[in-house]
Order: C-alpha cells, then structure tokens, then sequence
C-alpha cells in the first residue's frame, strides 16, 4: 500500500482459467481418497495445487509450504462446500501478494465454514434435490421409461455442476471483496451462526430418522410379553439413536479418532446384535 | 461376452464406488440401483425388466443418506452387482432387494477397508508436499488411492457376474446369515459417526439448542427434511439477526 | 309486490357489496347468506325455511377471507340474490349452494370492474383536494364511487328477482359451465393477490422468517388461525425483545 | 418552544367532537371507493378532512396540501387499522401548531404500520372473531332461531365500533404523548417489528390454507395412473399455492400494479383452466 | 391382629401424607398405592393380589401433578386406606379405582384443613424467632404442624381399617354422591391454583411469551412434557443468550 | 480487605457439617408445616437455623434477626430448589463476615428463583423422573413382582437425594465464588431468564394438560343435540382450563391470598357442579 508502485509489478491475480482448473480438481477428485485420518484433506490440496503454481511460479518452497497448510483434516458437503476453496483461493492471492493473511486465518476459515456448510449442504443435497429427483426417476422408470435414471443422473448432475462452479465462484469473489471483513471475525461469524443454526436443526432432524437402531429385546412373565422398544417409545421416540448419537459424539469430543470410533461401532454392532440386544 | 459384462459391471462398482469423478459419483452412486437397471437391461436386452429391477431396489434405498463418510450401506455393490444378479437368476423385480441388501452390506466391510487404508497415501502425501513435489501429491491422491478398492469392490464383482451365482452364494454361505444381521446392524449405527462427525465440526455451543428443536421436531411431530430446512432457514436467519453486533443496526 | 322484494334485494346485494358505512357493511357482507336467510325468509313469509336456506349457504363460505381487497368470490351476489333464488325455486336447501357459488364467482368480475375504473373518481378527487374543495373529494368518494356497482350489482340483482327463475337460467346460460370453471379457478387464486400485497406492504426483511415459520406450522401441522395468532403473539414480544435497542434496557 | 406567549395564543387543539367526526368517517366511508390504484386513499383522505377543518379554519392552501397529501396508496384492516389515523391526527395537530413533522414522518407512519396491522387485524378479525361468531349465528339459525342472524350482525357491528373506537382514540393519545419518540423512529420499529412477526406468521398460515390452487393433471403409462397432485403433495404440501404466492409477490416486487396483476390472474386463471392444469 | 393393622395403615397415611421426612414422603406419596400394595399384601398374606390392586390404582394417578401445593386427589387416603380397603372386600383389583378415587377427593378437605389452619403456628414461630428461640421455631415447624393432619388423617384410616367396610360406607354414605361429584370438580380445578401461583412467583414478564408457546404445543400438537422440556431447554438457551447484554460477549 | 489481619482473626467460615446439616433440615423438614400463608416459609427457616448457630454462636440477636429474616413466604420444587438455600448459605456467611450484603439483595435472591426453579423442577421431577419410575415399577408389579413399589421408591429416593444433595452444594459454591456477581444482578438475571422461559413453557403445557375441567352442557333444538364442549373445542383446545387458569391468577395478582383463592373454588365448584356446568 505505501509502496505502489513495486507493488503493481509483482501483483499476480488468478485468472479465470487457474480458478476453474481448481474447481475442477475439487469437484472431481476432492473426495478421491477418502479416509478416516484426514477425510477430504488430500482432495482440498489437489483443488489448491493450480492456485500455487499460478501463484508461485518460481517458488518451490513456497508451494511446498501451501500444499503442506493444505493437507489437513478437512470434510465438508462437495456442491456447496465449493464456496470453501473459492474463499481460500482468494486468501492465498492476498497471501502471494504480500498481504498480512496468516497462515492460522485460513485454517480458521476452513474449519468454521465446513462443519455448518456440510450440514445445510448434505439436507439440500442428499435429503432434498437427490430425494425429488430420485422419485421422479423411479416413478419414469417403474412404468418402463429409460429416461428415468437418464433424466436422474443428468439432473443431478447439472445440479452438482452448476451449484458447485456458481459456490466456488462466488466464495472468490466474497473473499476478494471481504478479505478484511473475514480477518476481523465479522463475517465468518455471521455465517456460521446463521449456517450453524440451520444445520443444528437438520441434524437433529437426521438423528432423529436415520439412525436406525432398535431393540427386538421383550421380556414375558406370566403370559403378558412387554417389548421394550415399546416402552422406550413411550419415554421418547428415537431413543436409542438420540443416546447412540451422544455416546459417539462423546467419543469425538474426548479426542477418540473418527476410526477408532468406527472399529468400536464394528465390536459393539458384533456384541449387541450376537447378544440380541439391538437390531 | 459374459466377460466383457462382467467387467463393465465390475468397473462401474469399482469406479462408481470410490474413483471416477466426484460429481458424476454422486449421481452415479446415489442412483446406482436405478442406473444399473438401465445398463443391465440394455446389456442383457431386456430393458423393461432391467428398468423394474432397478427402480424397485432404489426404492429401497431413497432415503439413504451418506453423511460424514458414513455408510449405513454400500449402495455401488447392491446396485450394480446386486441388480445383475438379480436379473441373472430371472428373479421377480421385488426379489431384487432381497439380494441387494446383503450385498450392500458386505459393502460396508470394503468402503471402510478403503477408509481404514488410505492414509498410508496421505503421509506418503505429506512427504511430496514437503518436497514440493505436486507431481507426487497428485498421484497419491490419483492413483495410489484405487489400490485397495480395487481390490475390495473390483475382483469380486468380476468374479460374481463370471461365475454367476453359484459364486454369489458360495460367497454369501461362506458368510452366515448371523453376519449379514450384524452389517446391518453395523449399517444402523454407522450414521451416528457421520452426524456425531458433522455435530463436533459444527463447533459452535450456542448453536446446539437448534439440534434439540429439530430433533423434537422430528421425532414427535414427524417434520420431514423438506419441512425442517425451511424452519431452518427461518431460525437461522432470526438467530444471525438477534446474535449480531448491535454496532451494526439492524436489517 | 315483486317489485318491492326485487328492488330491497337488489339494493341488499348493492349496498352491502360496496355502499353502506363500512361497518355495517362488514358484518353483512362476510355474513350475506346467514341474513339473507332471515330477510328473505319475512318476505316470503317462511322464516324457519330462509334460516335453513342461509345458514346452509353460509357454511360454505365460513373461513372466506378477503385480505388486500381480493375477493375469492363476492358474498353480497351469493348471499343476496342466491339465496333468494334458491327459496324461489322451493329447492331444498342443500340445494342453495350449487345457486349461490356459481353467482359468488360471476360476482368477481363485478367487483373487479369497480375496482379497476374506480380510480377515475381518484383522480378527480386529486384535482379538488389541489383545489382545496373538500365537498368535491367526498363527493367523489360518496357518490361517484356508486355508479359503477350500481351497473353490475343492483341491476342484474333486480332483474332476476323481478323475472325469477327463467331469467337467471337466461343468464347463467348465457354463461357456459366452463365460464364458472374459470371463475372458480380466478377465485381460488386471487387470493393470493390480497396475500403478496399485504407481504409487500410489510417492507420489513427482517420478519419474513415467521412467514416461512407460519406456513410450515399451517400446512405441515395443521395447526389454524387461533393456534397461530396465539404463536404469533409469543414470537412477535420475542422479537420486540431481541431487537429492541440495548440501551433501552430489559424489560 | 422559545416563544412560549405566542404559540399558546395560537395554538389548535383537537377537541373530542372532531376526533369522533374524522373516526367516524373513517370507519363508514374509509372503503367505499376502493380501487387498485389507491385502494383506501380516498377514504383515508376522507377521514381527516374534519381534522383540517378544524386545525386551518381559515387557511384553504393548507388545508389542500392537507388532502393532497392523504390521498396517496394505503390499505390496512378497517378495524385495528383504526389506530393509524389517530396517530395521523396528532402528528397532524402537532404540525399545524408548528411542530416540525415533515410531510415524510407521517407518510413514513402510515405505510410502516399499515401492513403488520392489516396482518394482524386480518388475522383476529376475519380469521378469528368473524369464525367464531359466524359459527355460532350458523348453528342457532340451523335449529330454526331468527336469533342467529341477528346475533351475528350486532356481535360483529359492536365489535367492530367498539375495537375501532378504542383503537383510534388510543392512537390519538399515543400519537400526542409520543410525537417525539415516534419521530426518532423507536415506536413505529417497535410495533413494526412485533407486530410484523405476528402478522407473517399469520400470513404464512393464511398462504398455506387460503389460496384453493390444485392441479387436475395426472398421467398414465400403461396400467398406474398417477396423480400429479398426489407426487406435489409428498414434496410440500401446499406447494401449488406456496409457488403463486410467491410468483405473485414477484410481479409486485417488480412494480407491476395490483390491476396489472389480477388481469395477470384473470388470463393465467383462463388459460391454465381451459388447458386442464389447474383447478 | 387388625388393631396392629389399623395402626399400621393410619400411620403410613398420616406420616406420608404430612409428618415423614419429606424426601421419603415424596417417593411414598407419589406412588402410595403401589407401595400399599406390596404393605398390605405382606399384611394380609396375599402379596400377588396386593400387587395387582397397587399397580392398578397406581395407574390412575400416574400423571398426578402436586405444583404449588395444590393437590388434585390426596393420594395418602386414596392409596393406603383406598387399597386396603379394596383388598379387605376382596374385590377385583379393578373396583379398587372406584373405592380409591372418591377417598382421595375426600382427601382434599383434610389436606385444605392442614393449609388452612398451620399459619397458626407460624405466626407463633414468628414470635419464638423475634426471641431468638430456635427450639421454638423448631418444635412448631416439627410437632404442632402435626395436630391438624393428625386428626383428618390418622384418625379416620385408622377406624376405616377397624371397622371395616361397614364404616367404610358408614362414611362415604354419609357423604352423598354428589359431594363426590363436587370434589371431583374442585380436584380438576385445584391445579389451577398452584399453577397460577408458579406463574405468580416467575414474575418476568419476558418470559410470557413462552408459557403461550407450550401450551398450543401441549394443546394442539399434543407434545407430552418430556418433549416440552427438551424444547424448554433450548429455547431457554437461546432467550439467554438473545437477552444478555452485549459487553459480556458472545458464548 | 484493607485490614485482612483482623478480618482473618474473626472470619467464620462454613464448614461441610453444618451445610449437610443445613441441607439435611430442607430436605427433611422444608415443607412439614405446609400453609397458605408462608407455604415452605417456616420450613426454609429451619433449614437455616444450624448455618445461623454456627455463624453467630453468641450473638442471639443476630439469630433472631437471621430467622425472622427466612420466616418469609417461600416456595419451590424441592430437590432442584435445595440450590437456593445453598446460595443463600453462602451469603450469609459472607453477610456474617462483614461483607455489605443486605437484606433485600438475600431476599431478592430467593424470590426470583424459587419460581423459575419450581417451573423446571416439577417438570423434571414430577413430569418426567417420577412417571419414568413409575412406569417400570408398575410394570413389575403388574407382574407380580414385589421389587416394582421397592425400586420405585428407592429410586426416587437416590434422585432425589443425589440432586438435592449435588444442588445445595454447587449453590453453595456458586455462592461463594459468584457473590459479587449475584449482587451485582447478572446471575441472577441471566438464571431466571433461561429458567424461566423453560420453566413457562413447561407451565404452559401443564395448563393444557393437567387441569381437568369440561362442561358437560348440551343443548337441543328440534331433534340435535349440541355439546357445549365441541363447540369450545372447536374454539380451542383446553379452553376452559385456561380461562380458569388465568381467572385464577388474575385473583393472585390482584393479591387475594392462596387461601381465599382455594376457598373460592371449593365455592365455585360446588356451585358449577350442582348447576351442572363444570364436572
Ligand atoms: O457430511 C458431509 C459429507 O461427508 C462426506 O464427505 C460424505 O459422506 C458426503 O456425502 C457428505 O456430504
Ligand atoms: O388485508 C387488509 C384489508 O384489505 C382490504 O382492505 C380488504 O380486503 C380488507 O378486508 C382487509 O382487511
Ligand atoms: O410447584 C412447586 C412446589 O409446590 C409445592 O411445594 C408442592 O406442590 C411441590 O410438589 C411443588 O414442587
């Protein structure tokens, strides 16, 4: 800023074409080696690597760095989550171009937006447009209509497509504009309660229907048999999955790994369903 | 011929499972059942039985939701493999669910193989991108990933559509009726860690109140997703209005 | 005889439908059949019958509403002259729906034709008003304002009742069935036309979440107007409250 | 205020007998020229003439700026709407003592609560306290009673001069008392904001229960038919009406004008019938 | 053998009902049939049969509320001298409701006379504190407040059990059936007192909005308090962190 | 604080016995004098008793003050209520050793949380902790098996103990380390607003539940026969307990006491039950 001139020479702006071969890299490999250590974080820094050799051109070391910042735990909802890398790229333009974007702000960004998008995200995505979609495809199908499943993937796919690529571009243009807005907490604040709220809320709903757990457990005295699913609904419907969500959750919290929690989930489903205590 | 369908079906799996494009996946993977009735009933030349086949086992899977990482149910074994068998063995449409669901199971044994397995690459990763070195990166996250699922979703799907099913019930009696109850069981419960996953992401506590309204919500007055999204986007706009800096006026 | 029952009638539908004080208006205009049943009921001197008459017509319109000045049927031609009709032909009441409703319908083009040349008058009255003649602007809003309903409502009300039954067959005749279809299909989307002027007149952004979080109670819990007014009072001090200004202090 | 002598020489009070003479217009002639241009201006404009009669006896210039100036847009319920021009009288009287109130603070009063009130009002008056009455009128008339029309008549007339009244002379105080606060905008916030949430909350139910609009369509493929209404049910109920609701609000967003639209309604309402589309 | 019974009985419903300490008072008088039940099988040799009569009973006053010292039913006299009774005429654990309910609205009148008349104490205990006397306050706290209950309560089960059923009736017929109506009606009412003085006592006026909110959920969505209260808690949350004032920050 | 060497000389600090002591005495003894006028008044006294013979071992005065000071109107859910007495603890102690804490601000404390409290507790307790014991007792029992009244009452017993116990300690500390705070107002506020609003909405739900009032009126005209209560109904669920509800606490506000309130609907049920009205 005090020194324009110098400034203006060495300023390199992503152009277009580096940005869409970042969203391409995202929206095609970002979930390509999925695992329980770092989730989707190996697929983000693929997406990064376009921005960093358009940034860095010359400058190993500072690519190494990037990929390296990268290449952390990350998972998020894959259409609107684009507005994720979207933002970043932009903070890394302001990084490459001298401005004061700590290395800590961009991971903070990253780790506030994915939680709330994946959640809104995942009830759009997976509980809503796969939902209406699917039932016109079947519908097609059942009565012989091969457009069915053809109408089913084109449309989705053009959902995903056109969802993603509008997200990541938007998430650009938002980090550009208010790059200092982000820094100062303001907005990153505002999304992610307002985000934060309505993902919160979907959870609950989700917890409460897709977590299929029941007891088959009845107990017979006399001639009278009481099944206990019976009486655990009258507590409260969604029960077991309500406690089952807060067992494992507790577990997250303690700092138990997402594939410990997974091998637990494989012994205790081994147990209690040989035990025939839940179904 | 029957090789060359049993590696069309084998590489749609293996592809659709874990390593084509992630956008083309989703619909792919989402719509397996339904995708694979088209494809098996152009390959077989019965395409109105294969479309019935595939519409009746989606249905079985419309709800299905994949959050975090977690799968109640690998939905590219029982849609690919499992509407092939189904239409191998001239069963009636609705017998196709009893094949895929099995198999959709077994599939989680291979999905998490997959999830238990990768970071072997992802540090191999670590060290490239020290070095600077995108080209290593890359091909970790390319290729390296598609070993065990190769392994795990490709052979014995080939294997299954080749030797037909003799072989998918050799596969399946090798594995007891017990276990398939117990990877159901395992589908039932695997959900949690995705949402307990997303809830600990979600890291926000004065949020957590929204969770307890939408579970009430939805477990005494049955709101579906539809219903709880757009209260939702009601609540959530209310609680960025009234948690906002007052310095900032209101709306 | 006919004469004086035609022309109370005719001056019914009128004045209730757009002249009278308002108030009055009001109550005999949202209540139309229930009234028409008594007063038809003294002039054709079987009361017990017009009750029966007007209460069974009435029922059908209990939850109408008219919000933003739409009409999804005019009251005043249903209530007044349909019921009449129907104590006319000696039908049964029952009967006095099918008479009423399709009258309820042509009887939105009647309101609609004052409602659109209506702001003649409006404009003259701006000329007075910049003139200072305040005789001028109330006796556009007076008297000027009649002549339009006095057209459609008083004089086909007046023939009909004058020429009884063949005349209003005439009319409706006249009028194809698929004409009423029509008109229903108008009636049932006018109101959202009353709907999205009230919303618009509510500039304010900030309450359009209870919106969404009405229409979800109404259309996914039933739950009905009181229930909501009831909400709606809880929410709004809710609202007054977190809005409010700080330094205010709490309440 | 600095000159205290003579403003109280010259100061105008508005007594009791001309607050009854402008509600009085107000809630007799307030609709009676209805129209889409201005819906009730007129009537409004009608409402305060005895108001300016007496505040400029004398004065015919102010006295036409006066009209001219409530003859604009305005439509709210007639009963709780009351309160507004009471209010309007005291900013009136308060300016014609030569208070500052421009010309926008009273016409910023008006369109502010006018909405939430018709949303309200609408609310309790039609869709409550008209239900109520109405029901029990229907079922005393059904057993033969002549007392039931009449109930109903008297029930809803007091009710209507007896909120109405109470509501204007209450506006008339809140408008003297609180000349200033309502000028720095406090008040008018305030009521907008409660008793806008109320209103949309209300509005929303009336959206999803008021508007008839269905679809006849259905399509058969070989044996099944099914019901094109019976798929948009399992979406949202309520969708069809949700979506003109929301079409209409569009157009009006738009600046097109309430006649514009409802001959929009008329045409679409034609066509869509004759087609078979809707019903 | 029938006087140790007696004495037994009128005890437990003495001391349940006011003297015992009162968390055991508490769990005993919540569940007094139940817990009479198993007392007076034990007693009577028949624990099967007390059992059944106890849980029977039992069920009716599942859902029994005590808020603000208001009692609907006095479940002391409707459950140990109710059940007792019941299994005295040996009757079908089913009849024991329609000899415990009337007991237990005549419960009221003993448990009104105790509210009634103990201020007499206080006032002395006012004076013993005045003086510094804590044995005093202690003595009327501890023993005075027992002479009232003592007699309406103790005394009356105690004769029930001696004489049996014939006095049972004795009573009871001197108390006509419409004495029980009466009481019946003031036990449906009474709750409104405690109520309504909790209301009393949480005197923020911010918080009214939501005691509107729980009841059209509780009356028309039927939500029972399980779920009241996991909504409770969240919305509680919220208003907490809504009104707070700004300079503490957000959570 | 200026002379901490005389203030450490003199300090009395409450040790573990005299608070169990304390908590033993509410819990025990709180409300065996039950009344109309004080409710639990007496029995709060009581339990203060031992903190006050502790903290003023030779000063009667100061104990006659101390417990002319709890003889006041005073009710709550027992067990979550025992917070109270433990806050109130804490401050006399700090009140005892100097510290400028007044009358008022103790008394202040009790009264704006014995309600919010109540509201939650009964809820707890009452609504949900006792029917969930006393679902599976019953259950047993029904079966024949004697250990159904054993676990229900020993269950009960250990809640009710275990959170009595737990509440008057955490209020003591609370207490303690917060006193400042409380004095200051902010907990206070802040526990009676959250509380509260449960606690309301929970008292809501009770209103709509728990008060059991119908008409059993019905009028025929000709051959029908209306209920009264269908058509209340019709209205609005539990209308009548809520009209009586508010009647009744109109009564309180009006500040008729307890006691004539009770005696008013011994009076109007009698009334409303031999006229048929009510039942
Ligand atoms: O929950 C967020 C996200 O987690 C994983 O990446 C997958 O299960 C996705 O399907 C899901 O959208
Ligand atoms: O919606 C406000 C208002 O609009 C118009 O004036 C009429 O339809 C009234 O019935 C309604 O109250
Ligand atoms: O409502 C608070 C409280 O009031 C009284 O003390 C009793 O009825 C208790 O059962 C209740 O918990």
């Amino acid at each position: 800023m005090s020194e324009p001139t110098t400034a203006v020479e060495t300023r390199v702006t992503l152009d277009k074409k580096t940005l869409r071969k970042s969203w391409w890299n995202w929206t095609c490999w970002g979930q390509i080696c999925y695992n329980f250590e770092r989730m989707m974080g190996q697929g983000f820094c693929h997406s990064m690597i376009p921005i960093f050799k358009k940034l860095y051109p010359n400058d190993k070391e500072k690519r190494a760095q990037g990929m390296t910042r990268h290449l952390t735990y990350y998972n998020t909802e894959n259409t609107w989550g684009c507005l994720i890398p979207g933002i970043v790229a932009a903070m890394e333009e302001e990084k490459a171009n001298g401005a004061d974007v700590e290395d800590e702000a961009i991971s903070n960004i990253k780790t506030a937006l994915m939680g709330p998008i994946a959640g809104v995200g995942d009830a759009v995505t997976q509980g809503i447009v796969k939902v209406l979609l699917l039932t016109i495809g079947i519908d097609l199908a059942m009565k012989g209509n091969a457009l069915g499943p053809i109408f089913y993937v084109l449309g989705f796919s053009a959902y995903a497509l056109l969802v993603g690529y509008t997200c990541y571009m938007t998430g650009y243009k938002l980090g550009k504009n208010a790059v200092v807005k982000i820094l100062s907490g303001g907005l990153i604040q505002e999304i992610t309660e307002g985000f934060g709220a309505m993902g919160m809320m979907v959870l609950g709903g989700l917890v409460a229907t897709k977590i299929g757990v029941s007891t088959p457990l009845s107990f017979a005295l006399g001639e009278k048999v009481t099944e206990v699913q019976a009486l655990l609904d009258q507590i409260m419907p969604a029960l077991l999955p309500l406690a089952l969500f807060f067992g494992v959750y507790a577990l997250l919290r303690k700092g138990i790994t997402p594939m410990k929690v997974m091998l637990l989930i494989f012994i205790a489903g081994t147990v209690f369903s040989l035990l025939g205590i839940l179904a | 011929m029957q090789v060359l369908h049993a590696l069309i079906i084998a590489l749609l799996t293996w592809l659709v499972a874990t390593a084509c494009p992630m956008r083309l996946r989703w619909s792919m993977y989402f719509g397996a059942p339904l995708v694979s009735g088209l494809i098996n009933g152009l390959l077989l030349g019965d395409l109105s039985y294969g479309l019935q086949c595939g519409a009746t086992v989606m249905m079985a899977y419309i709800g299905l939701v994949a959050i975090g990482g977690s799968l109640p149910s690998d939905l590219s074994l029982a849609g690919y493999l499992g509407v092939y068998m189904t239409m191998a063995a001239h069963a009636d449409p609705s017998v196709g669910i009893t094949i895929a669901v099995p198999l959709g199971f077994l599939g989680i044994l291979c999905s998490n193989a997959k999830m238990a397995l990768n970071p072997i690459w992802v540090h191999r990763a670590d060290r490239y991108a020290a070095e600077g070195n995108d080209r290593g990166v890359v091909a970790m996250n390319l290729f390296a990933s598609q070993i065990v699922p190769f392994i795990t979703y490709f052979i014995p799907a080939f294997l299954c559509v080749l030797f037909g099913a003799p072989f998918l019930e050799m596969l399946l009696g090798v594995v007891p009726q017990q276990v398939i109850s117990i990877l159901k069981l395992i589908g039932a419960m695997v959900p949690a860690l995705g949402l307990a996953m997303l809830m600990n992401m979600m890291n926000k506590r004065s949020t957590i109140p929204f969770f307890l309204i939408g579970f009430v919500l939805a477990a005494y007055l049955k709101l579906d997703i539809i219903a709880l999204a757009i209260l939702g986007v009601a609540y959530g706009i209310l609680h960025l209005l009234y948690t906002r800096k007052r310095g900032e006026g209101n709306v």
